[in-house]
Order: C-alpha cells, then structure tokens, then sequence
C-alpha cells in the first residue's frame, strides 16, 4: 500500500467517524462513554523522534522541548562516567572476577537519559542490564555490582535510593512499579484526609514523598515486550491512570534473536494503541531525546496523564553476557555500523561545537571517571568477607523453629569448616 | 451473639484491619461491587470506597505483580484470585518475586501481602475450579502458608495474616464458605503458627487441615465403633509446620494418618507423614498413612465424591495401622513386642489413596 | 482533542514519513527492513462496521462483502436453534440439571456468525460461554452439555468435530489455536516434500486436511483480553502469520465487571496494533457483518496474510451464569435497552422483508428447534450412566504401578457401595 | 566411541528423532541460530531448517501453550524453557493443559509433548538460574518427570520421552551439561519408567537423581572409610515412582537417605521418604532421612556451596542411622533386637538439610 492509499483508508475507516452516523441510540451511549474513558489514537511516529543528529548536529524542527546545556552537559558527564564503569565490569568479568556481567555499552543515552529525568521521589526499576543506569541514579558502583559479582541478589538499599533491586525474570518488574505508584498516591491521599483513628502501625513513607506525586521508570528490553506480564502491566497502569514511564530499550537483540522476531508491529510503541495510552518512539542513542521524551512523559503523568510507553532504538554492542557467543548470530559489519552512532560520540560533538567542553573538560571527566573504576577494580581484587549464615537468615522476618535449626545446623558446618 | 459464616467472618477480618489500618487494600476479579463471586468482600467497597477495594482487569499476575509493589511501599494489599487454578497464571510473581524479595534485599525490603486463594472441591464445580495447590506454595521457602477451617479461625487467622509482616498464601476452602457458626467477633487473633487439636484421642492421630477437618472429626466419632480413640489435629499453619504439636501428639497415639483433598504423590500429606516419621520413629506402630486426592485430575463435579476422601476411607486407613503391636508412651513397656512386627511383604502398604 | 486536531497529528506524526526524511543511514536499513516485515498500522473503526441495522435493513455502503440470501437464511436459522437450545439449557440449570450454565442468550451472532463461516477442515476453540457455537459446529446437543452437566469435562470427540474442547481458564485456549496451525501447516509442506524414510509412526492427520490450509477460529471474551497469555497468543500468531481468527466476543462484562475496567483502548481491536495484524471492530449482534468479518479474516489468512482480531460488541442478556445475580451490578434497563438490538429479530426483519421467510417457515423452524429442545430436555431429565472409575482411566496412556493400584482401590470400593 | 558431552547426547537424541519422525519440531528462546544457551539444539536449524528447529518471542506461556496446539494435531514438540524460573510463567498452561487434555477428552487427544527445563544450581549462576522445581511438576498428576543424571540416559531418555505418547517434563541438571563419557551414540532406549541401581550395597540405600547422583556416589566410596556398604540409585523418573526398584533395595539395606537440591520441605525427598516408608516400614531400622538444599531461595554463587547437598552432609545423615538396631532382609533372625531400639525423643532427628 503506498502512503496515499493508506491515508485515504485511514480516513474513511476511522477519522470519518462522527456519532451522528450511528444509527442505534444504544450504540451511540455505550460508545460515547467508552471514548470517553479511553485515551491516546494516535500511532508513534515510524522514524524515531530525534533532538540531536549521529553528527552531533541539532535537529531543525525538533520534535520535542529540547533540555537546556547545561543538562546536556550533565547527560554527557554521566555517560562517561557510565560507559567507563561499564568497561570496568566488562573487564571484570572477563578476568572471572564478576559472576557475569550484562554490559549496556552503548545503551549508556538510554540509562542516564532516563534516570537523569526523575525526580528525587520517583522509582527507578532495573532490570540485570542496567547496572549503569544505577551508578546513575546514585547506587555506590560496587553495591551496583553485588548481583552480578554473585555476593549477593541485590547490594544496594532499594528504599535510599527509591530503586528496586535489579530484575531477572523479563517484564515481571513492570507491574510492580504500577502497584508502587497506587500505593503512593494512596499514601498522597491519606495525609490530606484526616485519617480514621489508627491503631495499627503504618509503615508510612517519609513526608517529602508523601506530598510530591511518585512517578516510576520502568526499563525493559525489546525481548521482555513479547512476555504477558509486560502486557498485564502495561493495561494495569493505563487502567489506573498510574504516572509510570515504560521505557523500552531497544537493542536489537534478545540474546541472540533479533528484535523482527519478537514483534512485526511498525514500532514496539505501537503497543500502546492496545491499551488506549501514549506510545512514543525516540532516537535511544540520542541522550537529549530520551531524556526529553521520559522528562515529557513523567510531566505528563504528573499531571494524570496518565502511563507512556516509549521506546527508545538503540544497539548492544557488547555481546549479551560476557558468557555470550554473538559471531554465532549476528555481523560484526553490523556492529561497526553502529559505532556511528556512538550516543557519546554525538553529544560530546555537540558541547565542543557550542563551547561547552574542550578537552581539558574532557580530561577532567576521564580522571573523574577513572577513578570510580579504580575504586571498583581494587575493590574486586580482594576477596569479599561474606558470611554464609546469610543463605538462611532473610527468608522470613520471624524464621520458624525449623528454620531455626537448619540456621543452627549451617552455623555449625560453617564453623567445623573454619576450624 | 449470632450466627456468622465462614465466609462473613472472613468479610469481617478485611473490613476489621481496613477500618484499624489505611494502609490495607483489597482488589481482585469482581471483589468490588459484586463483592466476589463468594461474596466474601462484600461491602467493602461500599464503606471504604474505590480506592480501597476495587476489581481489576483479569490478568492475576498482574493482580499479584501489582501487590508486591504496593506492599513495596507501605500499603498491605489482600488479593484475591477467584479460583485456585486462576492463580497458576500469578506462579512467576508468587514464586520468584513475592517468595523471594525478602531474602534478595537482605530483609530491607519486605512484603506484607496476602493472598487469598479458593481451593478444593466438593462444591459441584466444572474443571478448574475445585484443584487443591496448596502442595506448589508449601514447597516454596519465603511464603507463609495457612488455612482455617472453622468460622473463628476463618476470622482470627485473616487478620493475622493482614498483620503479618510477609507475604502469606491464604487457602479458603471452598466447602466451608457457607457453614456457619454461634459467635461473636472479634475473636482474639491466636499466633498463626499454631497447629490446634480439635479433638483428643488416645489410639492414633489424624493430620488434617481446611477442608478434611470436618471428615476428619467425623471419622473419629464413626472410629469410636471400631474401637479406635482418635485424635484429631487441625494443622492450620501449612508452612511454618507446627512441629511441636503434631509430634506431641503423634508420640502419644503412636500411629497417624494424614489427610487432604489433592492429589497424594508428592502432596503435602508426603511432607506430614516424612516428617512425623523422622521426629517420631521410635514410637511409630506403623507407618504414617495417607488419604488423599487421587493422583488423577480432579473429576467433574458428578464423580467428585468418588474422588475425596471420606470417612469410609479413612476408617480403612485406620484399621490398615497394625493394631496387632501397641506400644506407646503411655504403655508400661517401652519395649516392643518382637513379634508383632511381622515381616511379610504384604503388610506393608501403599498409598490408601 | 477535535477531529481535525486528531487528523492533523495524524498526518503530521505519521503518515508524512518517508524514507527521505532520515539522516541517518543504518537507521533507515533498519526501518526498511523492520517496516517490510511489518503488518498493518491502521486502527480499526470506532464505530463497529455492520451490514444490516438493528431494524433489519440494509445499510447503504456495506463495509464487508454482504453475505448471499441463502447464507443469511442460515445464519438465522441457526440463531434461532441455538436460541432454543440455551434457553433450555438455562431453564435445566435452574431446575439444577446442569451443575450450571453460562449462557449466550444476545451472543447468538457471534457464535452462529463465527462458525458458519469456518470451512470443514478449520478449528473451533471455544469457551464455556459458547455452547450454541459447539451446537452450531454440529456437535450432538447432548455432548455439547457434558461438561456443564457436570458428567465429564467435555463430551464429544474434538477430533471429529475439529472442535477443541470448551476451555475455561482464560485467553488459554488462543495459543492452541496457533500451534495447531502451525501444524497443519507443517503436515502440508511434509505431504508436498517427499519425507525422508520414516521409520516412527507419523500420527498424520487426514489427506484432505493435508491438502487445505487449516485455520482456526478463537473465541474468547473481553474480559480475557487482559490475561497475559491473549498478548502471547496474538504475538505468536503474528510472528508464524498463523491463519487464526480471534474473535472477541465483547459482551460488554466479565461477570460484574464492565468493559471499561479492562481496558481503555478506544477498542479492543485496537490491540491489532501493537502486534502489526489487522485488527475488526464489529456489530456482535448483526450475524451478516460478524460472518463477513470472519469469513474475510479466514480467507486472507488462508493467502497467507495472517491473524486477525476481530472484536464483536454484542451483550450478555443474562447473567454470567445461573449462580450470578447480576443485580448486584447492573440496572435491568440497560438489559432492555439491547433488547432493542436483538440479533435474530434484526435478520428476521430482513428476511421477512425480502420475502425469504414467512410465518410458516418460522413455525417450520420453531418445530425443528423444539424437538432439538425436547431431546435435551429428555435426556437431560433422566440420570446419566456415569462409571465413576473413570476418574482415573484417562490420566495416562499407560498408567503407571501406582495408578493402577488406585484404579484397583477405587473399583473394589465402588464394587462395595453397588453390592 | 567417542568422548560425548551430557549436551551433546541431547541434541543427538533430538537429531536423530527429527531425522527419524518428521513430526517433531523443537523450539523456544535463541534454540535456533545460537543452538541455544547451553548449546544442546546446536546445528538443528541448519540441519533441519526453520521450520523444525527456531526462535519464538520470549514469552514461555505462549511457547508451551503453542506446543499444546501443535500435539493436539498430530506434531511432537520438544520446546526448551531456558532455565528453570523462566518455566513459571507456562504454570498454568503446564498444569491447567499439558497435564489435563488428555484426561478432559477422556483419552481421546494426547500430547506427545516434551518440555525441556535445565534444572539445578551449582553453575555459578545469580539469581533465577538455580531452582529446583521438579517438585511442582512431580506433584501434577497428567505429568510424566524425568531427569538423567548420565551421558548414555542424556541420549536414551530424551530419546524415550520425544517417542512418549503424554507430556513429558525432562529435567536437565545444568550442572552436568559440560561432563563427558566415552562411549558411542545410539544407546539402546530404556524404559522411561525405571530407577537404576547405579552402585551395589549392602547397608544402606542412597536414593539420588539429577544432579545429585555424583555427589551420592562420592558419598558411598566416601563412606567406606565410616564402615558403610552403600547402595545408591538413581531414580531418573520422578513421576511415576518406580516403586520395585526402591522397595527391593531399602528391604535388602534397611536404611535409606534421600537427596536433592531442592528445598526439603514438601519437596520431592517427602515423597520418597513416606513412600519407602510405608513400603518398607518394618525393614527400617531408621527413619528415611532427607538431605536437600534447605528451606531459603537459592543463594547467590558465591555462597551456592553451602546451601548444596555434600558428601559431607550425606556421610553426617548415614551415620545418624541408628546403626545400633542392624537387622535386614540379609540378617539371620526375623525378630528385631528389642533392646536396640531406644525410644529417647533425642534420637528422632529432623530434617538433615
Ligand atoms: C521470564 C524470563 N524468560 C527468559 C529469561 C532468559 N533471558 C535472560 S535475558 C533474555 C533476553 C532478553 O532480551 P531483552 O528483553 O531484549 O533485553 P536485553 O537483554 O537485550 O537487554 C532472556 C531470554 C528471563 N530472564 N526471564
Ligand atoms: C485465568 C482465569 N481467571 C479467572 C477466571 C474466572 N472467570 C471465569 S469467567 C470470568 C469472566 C470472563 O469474562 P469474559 O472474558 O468477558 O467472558 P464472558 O464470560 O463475558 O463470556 C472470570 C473472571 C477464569 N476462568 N480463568
Ligand atoms: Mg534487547
Ligand atoms: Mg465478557
């Protein structure tokens, strides 16, 4: 079908639509109410919305509120930072001294693009792909690093950082942040009605919260959109107008099956037609664009606007894992291609046009940077003190007395082990 | 004073912990205004309002993926999955998430959270709606397993559950929604560990909970014509086990049978009667029966009752229990007496499924 | 936001794409290669296309092919015997006959539409409300009662009628229906390849269905649409372009719960999107606009165009079942008010108006779904032969040691209660 | 004769059954191209081409409920869920489907469908890549479980299970991917329903499957030292139980212990105890003893070693066999020695987990 074809269907089939074509009053009710109640038509664009060219060069028309310099510069520093700790724990990894490591190089425009738009109550939901979207959002870079060392499933402190522990099984984190929100507007909500007489302990959240509207930012891949519960999540927050930012990393790959095989929709944001809420598709190496986009969509939400999917094209340019065998699966022609599209390539050709960085800038990153892997790198070099009893004693908040002897029994090994 | 059911003392619970705590919500399939197709939420949205109870889209591991992140934040939601097979679809959530985030954040983050699962049969329903999948929850460390089996457990044990600081499996048994009871609430809310002995005995103890309690007590007074003092255990807490009650008792009697609806290979009953006889060897007569489920699907509702256990089988079960050899601890003599313990292959049973 | 404001953003967003307007090279390889794969991008109409009225006229410009006379003349009868069937069916569930009975009084378009439009080598995967499309397909009243009946879990022999047994758990059903396609398919190409020398006994399916593209027909509710596995079933049928028709029977509740608090989409067809396969939005209770959807879908899926979904908006006369009280949540004008839009009354109109029908062909009709009635109500009075051993015969092909132990038990207590 | 890995004895079982019956199609997430994450589909894509061998959308519910389809009509799926978490989003579809189409339409339509789980820890793997679920499965009645725990049974067994007429859950230990035997490809196919006595003894049996068996067999030769004969078997099927096997060496021993790495609460070691002790009650001298992972989520790598089964906690559990009480089948005298059964409650153990 050619592009006028299409727009003439388009009319006819849709936008012709008027109530008083419908013949059966029953009808007409019923639909006035459903359109009421439901959101967004309007398909994502097909090219995905850019603020800043492969070149470095600014858009002419750009599609959405571009952020101020020194943002960009901020978004600049952070994925600097990002990519230089992502380096670090790729190398890490494979010198055996991480477990495994997921490396996001080249995704660094989506992770610092979007955890540099929340706000300071805002959740962050992570998924193993994410490490450096938490070094971001403020996570020491060595509790960032538990998981996927193998210390422990998570190292950070979720409620500091108002950051759930990273996600294993796909799109199983996005309902959760959905059901966060509720439970913060919910907390909102309480504090301005006088509550009833309360003899029960409330575990509310600090004051601050209380007040401001908590949004979340949901990260997943292009892979995890095919699973249900990226489905039931995405239909839980539209239902509930719930302020959640669904930001789809599309790498282009799911390990080793390339993203045509998840989904023959034009664009992953097209999902959001289904559920009646905005889709969004961004440049995913453009760092001023996701940002923009994300920024858009919590203002949206804020406002009761309501969910937004986006999804922001970008490229995994390290293998899956470092475990990973891609020579199996993909070119490296295609990912040559890519390093064209470096997200900090771009950015960087952008501020030293505009004056805002020159090299001396530049070097001062790097050592900022270089020092944050050093940190990382000593730390890894040494054994960590962990403490197998710990296998046992979170299970529960008040262990059974079977629990309690299996502790025991442990706790004795451990300490014959020692002796 | 006055009659209340199963299922309103399980109304009163959730409305009892909305009404002490704000921070308690309750939603699922058609919880709202039908208030649940049990009608064991009822009301709640009309005295608490949308916010606090409400349905949801069909889509149960969004319900339970949704609950977790709530609980995340303070609130402590009960949902509510219509049937026990319409919680299968919430397996991944219940399993990996809600068992386990506890124990991944190190204690920081926990889940109060309950979740209300229907289960077993004799209700004369279709396929699907009669599975008893209290075997799939028990085996997973990080959740908390209970079922009450009368109106003021139903009552005190729900708002325990409300109250509790992790996430817990709450199991209804279907059959005992409408049986009714001469109370006042509220009861005081016991410990939710506890198993409760419902009826004592001297001859042999008969492990049941939800469901089979009620065959259970019948079966002890039917028992009493064959001779046979039975004492009967309400286990109550699935997971914690109540270790202390269950072996006290055991090591009175000397001989158990274990009872439930599901399905025996691999069932609870195995976990009961392994570890009834690990702590209780030496004082066993005969091996710890078990009658249960069929390991067959459940059937449909005009051949259910060929299906559960009854009082007829669990007679059998317990005249299967060697009555030949009698010592217990109550006995004078702590030994045995040798030869009443023949060896003959054909003594030894299966399962008296 | 206005028509013309919608149009506008329509047109600016989406349809003034080109290829041209890219900057970047690698990015338009992609596209090209993501839009080549892709399927359809336009939203299905909001208002539902119908063929005849609720009067029972024609409408002006048919948006589907019209079906021919004689077809319409099916579609009515078959309304009016599966009429008679599930109001008989109704009436022994209150006698408490059936253990009980979700009804599809108001639904008959749908499920008459839907069916008569498969052809003989298609699959039907229905639900428990779809007794009348089961009667419809031509299974035995009888056998079509079993599983309500309560005297198994489906009666009759799927293989025959192509007829997957009623399925209950929710949206389960639609990714049967896809692997079953991809079946056929498969057994297809092996007919038309020469296999390789086989030693395994092939369970192959009958030459005529080796010869014709099997499709599938899914019915499934508007409540269902939310369940995880309806988004993995539409995504797989995209992906293998599987030639399955789902067919939401939007019957405006789940039980209690209306439409609107499963999704907010302007319609459930909508989903189409974001799977790129075309989505229908249709008068559930025309049976011409619901036929000619179908037999539109099942005729381009069988030219290798793939899925389509296709929602029919009708209404649930009665309650959910006979234990339902629907009073509880809906006000019986909104019953009447659909009255107005009955489905058999519509085409009867029509062909009555047309001179296809008259009284005494009506009476005909009436006869022959009166003794299809009379033989339910007849075998339905009288207790089934039912051999409780069964419960245990059918678990496995060959029961293990311990499952015949059981069967053994159970007989011999069987044998007990009967002497 | 060759070196062959435990995974590449898989994927010759699944290429010569794709070369052998047209019918079977193997599928899931990266099988195609990659040959998936532990390799063991490698090169049937090109062997067989897309339409036998590929990728799907990552959406396990869907690859299982699709898999039910395809048997529904005549073809054999085999379809790998990546690891054993990532099957629980299929729960239902397994459990409400795979395990119940064949007995809703009373024998009329089977599944011959084999689902493919890795299972197991002790791979170095962090969270979600270690779990131990043939519990849930063991328990479904509908389900046929095995797991090999050889290179040759790798072969034979998956062998058998494509060729099996009902759902087959086929357990992979991950941890026994990378071992090798000498040997050459075919093997015979067993029956699937059988448990082998992979080591004779004669006083105590060591019942193991998966990826417990190595560890149970370093246990016996360990045990020579402690004075102990162990016999140890190999389960290989879980479902069904192969009950001759069991009972004739635990009547032979009069002792037994039982391993895995799952969680030990109602987990699959119940079963086995309570079913080899009602089998074989008077034959045991002790309890049936239990060594599996504890009751906790699966610990991360770095502390994985503590949480597994060891020979060292399998030398601990034999010698708590009251070995003061010896008789057995092979004994002189039928009548147990009275005196050498002391009935003091410290000698009932718990669990050994
Ligand atoms: C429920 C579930 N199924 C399967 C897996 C195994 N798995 C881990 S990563 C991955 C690919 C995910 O691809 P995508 O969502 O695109 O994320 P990316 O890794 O590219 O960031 C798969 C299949 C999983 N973690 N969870
Ligand atoms: C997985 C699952 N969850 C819940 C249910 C319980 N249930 C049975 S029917 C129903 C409502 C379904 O509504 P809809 O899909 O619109 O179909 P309808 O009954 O209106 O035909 C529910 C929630 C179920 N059968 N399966
Ligand atoms: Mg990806
Ligand atoms: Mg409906």
């Amino acid at each position: 079908m050619d592009l006028r074809q299409l727009l003439a269907n388009q009319l006819s089939r849709v936008w012709r639509y008027s109530w008083t074509l419908l013949g059966d009053e029953a009808h007409i009710q019923d639909m006035k109410r459903n359109t009421a109640t439901s959101g967004v038509t309007v398909p994502p664009a097909l090219e995905p919305l850019r603020l800043v060219d492969s070149q470095g060069g600014r858009v002419s028309t750009p599609p959405l509120p571009v952020p101020e310099l020194d943002t960009l510069g901020a978004l600049h520093r952070a994925m600097v930072i990002g990519r230089r700790f992502d380096r670090q724990a790729s190398a890490l990894a494979r010198q055996g001294r991480l477990a495994v490591y997921p490396s996001s190089f080249g995704q660094e425009a989506c992770q610092v693009g979007g955890v540099l738009a929340l706000a300071e109550q805002d959740w962050l939901f992570p998924t193993y792909r994410d490490t450096v979207s938490l070094v971001t959002r403020g996570v020491d870079p060595v509790q960032a690093l538990t998981l996927l060392r193998g210390d422990w499933h998570s190292g950070y402190d979720a409620h500091a950082h108002r950051c759930a522990p990273q996600c294993t099984p796909l799109a199983t984190n996005a309902s959760h942040a959905v059901g966060l929100t509720y439970a913060a507007r919910q907390k909102r909500h309480q504090a301005s009605v006088p509550a009833q007489a309360s003899t029960a302990p409330s575990n509310s959240a600090d004051p601050a919260e209380v007040e401001a509207d908590t949004a979340a930012l949901v990260l997943m891949g292009d892979g995890a959109t095919s699973e249900g519960d990226a489905h039931e999540a995405y239909n839980f927050a539209a239902m509930w107008n719930a302020p959640v930012v669904f930001l789809i990393q599309n790498n282009q790959w799911a390990i080793s099956v390339p993203v045509r095989k998840q989904s023959r929709a034009p664009t992953l944001a097209h999902k959001a037609m289904g559920y009646g809420i905005r889709g969004l598709h961004v440049d995913g190496n453009d760092a001023a664009a996701v940002y923009a986009a994300v920024s858009q969509a919590l203002t949206e939400a804020r406002a009761g606007e309501g969910p937004t999917i986006i999804e922001a094209r970008t490229y995994r340019m390290d293998p899956h894992t470092n475990a990973d065998a891609p020579q199996r699966y993909r070119e490296p022609s295609d990912v040559e291609r890519w390093q064209n599209h470096d997200p900090i390539d771009r950015l960087e050709s952008l501020l030293r046009a505009e004056g805002q960085l020159d090299d001396a800038g530049r070097a001062d990153l790097d050592a900022t940077a270089e020092k944050l892997a050093t940190r990382v790198r000593e730390h890894m070099a040494q054994p960590d003190e962990l403490d197998p009893n710990e296998i046992l004693a979170h299970t529960y908040t008040h262990p059974s007395a079977m629990l309690r002897e299996q502790q025991a029994n442990l706790a004795a090994e451990i300490g014959e082990a020692r002796a | 004073m006055s009659e209340i059911s199963f299922a309103e003392a399980l109304n009163a619970a959730m409305r009892d912990s909305m009404r002490e705590n704000p921070d308690v919500v309750v939603y699922g399939e058609d919880v709202g205004q039908l208030g649940g197709v049990f009608r064991v939420t009822d009301g709640l949205t009309a005295e608490f309002g949308e916010q606090r109870c409400f349905d949801t889209p069909i889509a149960e591991s969004g319900i339970v993926g949704t609950a977790i992140g709530m609980a995340m934040h303070g609130a402590r939601p009960v949902v509510e999955m219509q049937f026990d097979a319409f919680a299968y679809p919430a397996f991944e959530q219940v399993v990996s998430h809600a068992a386990k985030l506890r124990n991944r954040t190190r204690g920081s983050v926990t889940l109060p959270l309950v979740i209300r699962i229907p289960y077993g049969g004799a209700v004369g329903a279709v396929e699907h709606h009669s599975d008893s999948s209290e075997g799939y929850y028990a085996h997973t460390p990080g959740l908390t397993v209970v079922t009450p089996a009368t109106v003021a457990d139903a009552y005190s044990m729900l708002r325990a559950s409300i109250a509790h600081p992790d996430p817990v499996v709450f199991l209804e048994p279907k059959r005992l929604y409408r049986s009714t009871a001469t109370m006042s609430l509220p009861v005081t809310t016991e410990e939710l560990d506890r198993a409760v002995v419902r009826r004592e005995g001297r001859d042999v103890t008969l492990l049941c909970y939800g469901p089979t309690v009620d065959t259970a007590l019948a079966t002890a007074d039917a028992a009493m014509a064959d001779g046979y003092d039975v004492e009967v255990v309400d286990l109550r807490s699935l997971t914690p086990f109540d270790d202390a009650t269950v072996t006290a008792s055991v090591r009175k009697t000397g001989r158990a049978v274990v009872t439930h609806e599901a399905p025996s290979f691999a069932g609870y009953g195995a976990e009961v009667a392994a570890r009834v006889t690990e702590h209780c060897f030496h004082y066993l007569e005969a091996p710890v029966l078990r009658v249960a489920g069929y390991d067959a699907p459940y059937p449909p509702p005009l051949l259910e009752r060929y299906y559960l256990p009854t009082v007829d089988r669990l007679r059998t079960a317990l005249s299967r229990l060697q009555w030949e050899s009698q010592w217990t601890e109550n006995d004078p003599s702590p030994l045995r007496v040798a030869a009443a313990a023949p060896h003959a292959a054909n003594q030894d049973s299966g399962v008296v499924a």
